[in-house]
């Protein structure tokens, strides 16, 4: 066979969403790649213009539709910034409890379908069938299993319902539980050694200048965790590790993930116990009338709270499951935010995929591209 | 890293094409320059304040004129700034930081693409997001969404 | 009375269908009906409907099978709906893609793209002609009837590359070449792995082969054939971990992409006839056939049938191990694959001869069993 | 130059569509024409067709992940014997699961046109039945409707697992009533 250009995507088993990966190939060997985005561009920073405050969290959990309640945090915390606005304590816990079982859910997922590309395929039901219970979790407190609108300017929307503490608890020993499970079935497989060692290499120099950040960035031993560098919510009253590894390599990233799952449930069992000890309110007071009820008719007082509102630009970044993302919110006075710019984690890790992916085998994308961890809604947002 | 010791660090370099350093939230600062210094400042941020990490490359529309922002990390001090020129809504265009940042090659392309801002020298400056041979620049101040009864007329005879 | 066999019950049927036709008509033609010439044509065809209908439904029983291991295996229950715990389910699967639209891709080359599934159906269920099923339950005594079925076993990569070459997708030619470049490799320590089992039993044919392993079955002295007639068969049947030309994940469906309705039917059905009759070799060379070890009491091999019920028992088993492997076990790549192959299989079939003929010439090692003596 | 909607783009792509419809229309007026002999073996073939939807196994969005959580251990849509394809040509059944661009509206089409018929199309939640949250976006198409035949619309967004299976029972009772 001589050189060739293949199309994997939009619609190929491999992308796990709508992109295309364009690569030449010799035979088996990858000489080049062209990832194409851009099929899922829904235009949510033109939107976000035309929407109130609190509506964009709306557009947030579909942004990244696996890890929604990063992104409302990451919005809502651009947000404030942008506003002047201090939530309550127990509101900011509430959301490390979010942000971390999201990531519990997310890496669960990933996991589903990392290993489903190196053809495991149990798995794939496995991590389908433990992700429930903590979509299960979500459900019970904010109705929904993956697009919550959870969280608002000032705060978020409620309380936990009675009893969700002890049903948190058991998940968390449940999960505890399956996690030696996973690592059973992959790293005890010689096959998933054999082949996911020295295999999609990015060393840490090559990282840093790509911009990739998160699980990948860790897994080439550079110990950076925006929770501990630069941390928000209350994260800093958190005990917990940053996972690293030193392969910078396929496995390397699996053991990034699967430690970081078992740290979100020290961190998750350390949240649990305070919000049982201390209750309070999840909303902070004196709000503006339009952003506590962004439905509500505004009258003569909210106009002239709306106008002369201070102006303000937001910033902000947290570490969403795939890496870090940030927000930059622009508040221009009124009740639609101006310009609102986000930087997507698995954006930077995808335009440097021909870093990682050439030189490999055709039968490597997948597993190459499945421990990037792609998540399209946010790429193309 | 506090706003004023980011201006003593760079003002040697750049002269007057460094405006000003302000504060900003949860950074060292926002750093506006002039946009004829923007390689050299690139180059100065990177290999003498060791911000070896490009994170973003944003460009907003003020209608009057058009602002480009970069945010960039630093590793060993653990902290974010902002890098901000102003280019003119007219002749919107700006050194590429792709040849001193590898990262920012799709930044750039997002950013032509969606708030026409043209980045000089830029290697690969394809559509991105939108399909190839799109006309618009969706996120200008100009470009308007539809209404959903606009949008009803205008597909119905599909 | 003589054996209840296959070929006996359909030449019953067929003469006494005809001598009755035969009496009921005036002579010339009675007499030509009444023709054993004719009967035993007639008979052979209505042998061969009779291993067809049998064959599809085994085939399709045995993909029942696996998705209900596969469901269980994953925490689920797979399909339960259709029939009784799903048992029509991949009826509906056949009569559905029966009727779909048959079309061709516009750069296909007809010829190749329609000839490939039709070859690869037929040479699977030739085979289903050569194997013995119970005692007497076959087509007849042909002395190789082993080699012949290897034989037509290894046509299928020609088969599939000539159909992925003329699907005209790129997919489809890289899971062609994928899958020529594995069966070629493979073929050869299933072969000398083959070698083995001759040397011990003595004979080419595989129903001398299930009477020499009577008292011993084979899998204990040889079980080094037997790893690498399993590996070899795992990769000749394209199961995971060897499917790589189907490897969903990056070849889409590999070789058979582009096909669809019927053809895509034939493929699948195939495919399955290939690890029937890849199980069904597994059960006659090492696992002893249609017998049982002596120390089972006799009333579990006197029933009517019972050869036939043993040795399905045992396909079905031996086929749910391969499901098994495929729920747990990753896929491997294509060079390790290959590696595998010249590498790991060929030194242990080549070993796995020299045991054998240890075997045969010291009657008992430790720890692997003893053997009969050749034609005992 | 860039002061104007982005209606131009979005009327080549209607006009792609438009194009399209009609064509699909016909082959599948004269499959019904060709196929109304068919009394006897029709209620075995719609049996049979109801029973074994093969789902493509593409993911455009949200959906997509409820799509892939249906065919979890928990909902586990393989009892209904519906089992996701990749490649078009063995698919009968598209669930268009998520927000459709028009950057890959043609893509879509040119899936569709693959697919052997009979087929069926089930837009599954709001994105791919109205345009959703995004409806008013400039790169969305504001339900595939207006690109490929719809037979059943799941409402939700993401619409839960037990909602999909719905649709795809809802789906089989279309089937089952099929006059042709």
């Amino acid at each position: 066979m001589s050189e060739m250009w293949i199309n994997m995507g939009p619609q190929h088993p491999m992308t796990h969403g709508l992109w295309n990966l364009r690569v030449k190939i010799d035979g088996e060997m990858i000489l080049d790649v062209d990832p194409e985005m851009g099929y899922l561009h829904r235009g949510i920073e033109k939107i976000s213009e035309d929407r109130h405050y609190n509506e964009v969290v709306t557009l947030m959990d579909r942004c990244c539709y696996v890890a929604g309640f990063a992104w409302e945090h990451l919005y809502i915390l651009a947000s404030e910034g942008a506003l002047h606005i201090q939530p309550p304590e127990r509101a900011e816990y509430l959301r490390v409890l979010c942000d971390e079982f999201q990531r519990i859910g997310s890496h669960i997922m990933w996991y589903a379908a990392f290993v489903q590309d190196l053809g495991l395929m149990s798995p794939f039901l496995y991590g389908m069938r433990d992700r429930d219970l903590v979509l299960d979790l979500f459900q019970s407190y904010t109705g929904a299993r993956m697009t919550y609108e959870y969280m608002r300017v000032g705060g978020v929307r409620s309380d936990l319902p009675p009893g969700f503490t002890d049903r948190a608890r058991q998940v968390l020993d449940w999960l505890t539980q399956r996690y030696e499970e996973y690592d059973q079935l992959c790293l005890g497989s010689t096959i998933f050694r054999k082949r996911c060692d020295d295999l999609g290499t990015l060393k840490a120099a090559d990282c840093v200048a790509h911009g990739v950040t998160g699980p990948m960035l860790r897994a080439a031993g550079m110990k950076r965790d925006l929770r501990r560098d630069r941390p928000y919510a209350v994260y800093p009253q958190l005990d917990f590790d940053v996972a690293v590894a030193d392969g910078a390599d396929v496995t390397a990233r699996y053991l990034v993930r699967m430690e970081e799952l078992r740290q979100s449930v020290r961190i998750l069992r350390q949240v649990v116990d305070w919000l049982d000890r201390h209750p309070g309110p999840v909303m902070a007071e004196q709000l503006p009338r339009w952003l506590g009820a962004p439905y509500a008719p505004v009258g003569a007082e909210g106009y002239l709270l709306k106008r002369n509102f201070p102006k303000g630009v937001g910033f902000s970044s947290v570490e969403e499951p795939h890496g870090e993302a940030q927000a930059y919110v622009v508040n221009e006075g009124g009740e639609h935010p101006y310009r609102v710019k986000f930087r997507s984690p698995v954006f930077a890790n995808i335009s440097a995929a021909r870093q990682y992916l050439v030189g490999y085998h055709v039968a490597d994308i997948p597993p190459i591209m499945g421990s990037v961890d792609v998540c399209v809604g946010e790429v193309d947002r | 890293m506090q706003p004023a010791d980011l201006e003593a660090a760079l003002r040697p370099k750049l002269g007057d094409r460094l405006l000003t350093v302000e504060p900003f939230a949860r950074t060292a600062g926002r750093v506006r320059f002039r946009r004829d210094g923007a390689l050299d400042l690139f180059r100065t941020m990177r290999d003498d304040l060791a911000y070896r990490h490009l994170s973003m490359v944003g460009a907003i529309d003020w209608v009057d004129h058009r602002e480009v922002f970069y945010v960039l990390w630093s590793d060993e001090r653990t902290e974010y700034v902002l890098l901000s020129a102003d280019v003119p809504a007219d002749d919107a265009r700006i050194e590429t930081a792709s040849g001193v940042w590898p990262s920012a090659n799709w930044h750039e392309r997002e950013a032509w693409e969606m708030v026409d801002v043209l980045f000089d020298h830029h290697p690969d400056l394809r559509h991105l997001l939108t399909p190839d041979g799109y006309a618009f620049h969706p996120l200008l101040r100009s470009f308007k969404l539809h209404e959903p009864e606009e949008l009803e007329v205008k597909t119905r005879h599909v | 009375m003589a054996p209840l066999t296959l070929y006996t019950v359909s030449n019953d049927l067929v003469s006494s269908l005809l001598t009755a036709l035969g009496n009921a008509i005036p002579n010339p033609v009675g007499a030509w009906l009444k023709s054993p010439d004719l009967i035993t044509g007639l008979s052979v065809l209505v042998f061969a409907a009779i291993l067809l209908a049998a064959s599809m439904l085994n085939t399709i029983l045995l993909i029942w099978w696996e998705r209900k291991l596969l469901g269980r295996f994953m925490d689920r229950r797979g399909a339960m709906h259709v029939g009784y715990a799903g048992l029509l389910q991949n009826f509906a699967d056949g009569l559905k893609l029966f009727r779909k639209n048959t079309f061709q891709p516009r750069e296909a080359d007809s010829l190749g793209f329609y000839t490939g599934p039709a070859a690869y159906m037929v040479t699977s269920l030739i085979l289903f002609g050569i194997l013995p099923i119970s005692s007497g339950w076959n087509s007849g005594a042909l002395p190789l009837t082993l080699l012949l079925a290897l034989a037509i076993f290894s046509f299928a990569p020609l088969f599939i590359f000539i159909s992925a070459w003329s699907s005209n997708n790129k997919y489809s030619l890289m899971g062609g070449m994928r899958s020529a470049a594995q069966m070629i490799a493979y073929e050869v320590p299933i072969l000398l792995a083959v070698v083995a089992v001759v040397i011990v039993a003595g004979s080419f044919d595989l129903t001398t082969i299930v009477y020499e392993q009577q008292n011993y079955w084979f899998w204990g002295p040889l079980v080094v054939a037997l790893i690498v007639f399993v590996a070899g068969m795992l990769a000749e049947m394209e199961r995971i971990p060897f499917d790589l030309p189907e490897a969903e994940a990056e070849l889409v469906e590999g070789w058979n992409t582009e096909y669809g309705g019927m053809l895509f039917a034939f493929f699948m059905l195939a495919d399955y006839l290939r690890a029937l009759v890849g199980s069904i070799l597994v059960v006659l060379l090492f696992l002893g056939g249609w017998t049982l070890p002596t120390w089972v009491p006799a009333a579990a091999t006197s029933f009517p049938l019972a050869g036939i019920f043993w040795f399905m028992l045992k396909t079905y088993l031996v086929f749910g191990l391969f499901v098994w492997v495929r729920a747990a076990l990753p896929r491997v790549r294509t060079d390790q694959l290959l590696r595998i192959g010249w590498n790991r299989m060929i030194p242990l079939s080549l070993l796995s001869i020299f045991l054998a003929a240890l075997l045969v010439t010291v009657k008992c090692l430790p720890f692997l069993g003893c053997v009969p003596s050749p034609g005992s | 130059m860039a002061s104007e909607p982005a209606v131009p783009f979005v009327e080549i792509e209607a006009l792609r569509a438009q194009q399209f419809v009609p064509a699909a229309k016909e082959a599948l007026s004269a499959m019904i024409a060709e196929r109304g002999q068919e009394k006897v073996v029709r209620p075995v073939f719609n049996w049979a067709g109801r029973n074994s939807l093969f789902p493509l196994h593409w993911g455009l969005a949200c959906c997509a992940i409820e799509f892939a959580a249906a065919f979890g251990a928990r909902w586990d849509a393989e009892r209904f014997g519906v089992v996701p394809r990749s490649s078009p040509r063995q698919c009968d059944l598209m669930i268009v699961n998520g927000t459709v661009t028009w950057k890959v509206a043609h893509k879509l089409i040119t899936l569709y046109e693959q697919m052997p018929e009979p087929k069926w199309v089930i837009a599954m939640g709001n994105c791919a039945t109205g345009g959703g949250p995004f409806r008013t976006a400039y790169s969305v198409v504001p339900g595939v409707d207006k690109l490929v035949p719809v037979d059943v619309y799941i409402a939700g967004c993401p619409p839960r697992p037990e909602a999909m299976l719905d649709g795809i029972l809802r789906l089989e009772d279309l089937i089952r009533e099929r006059k042709e």
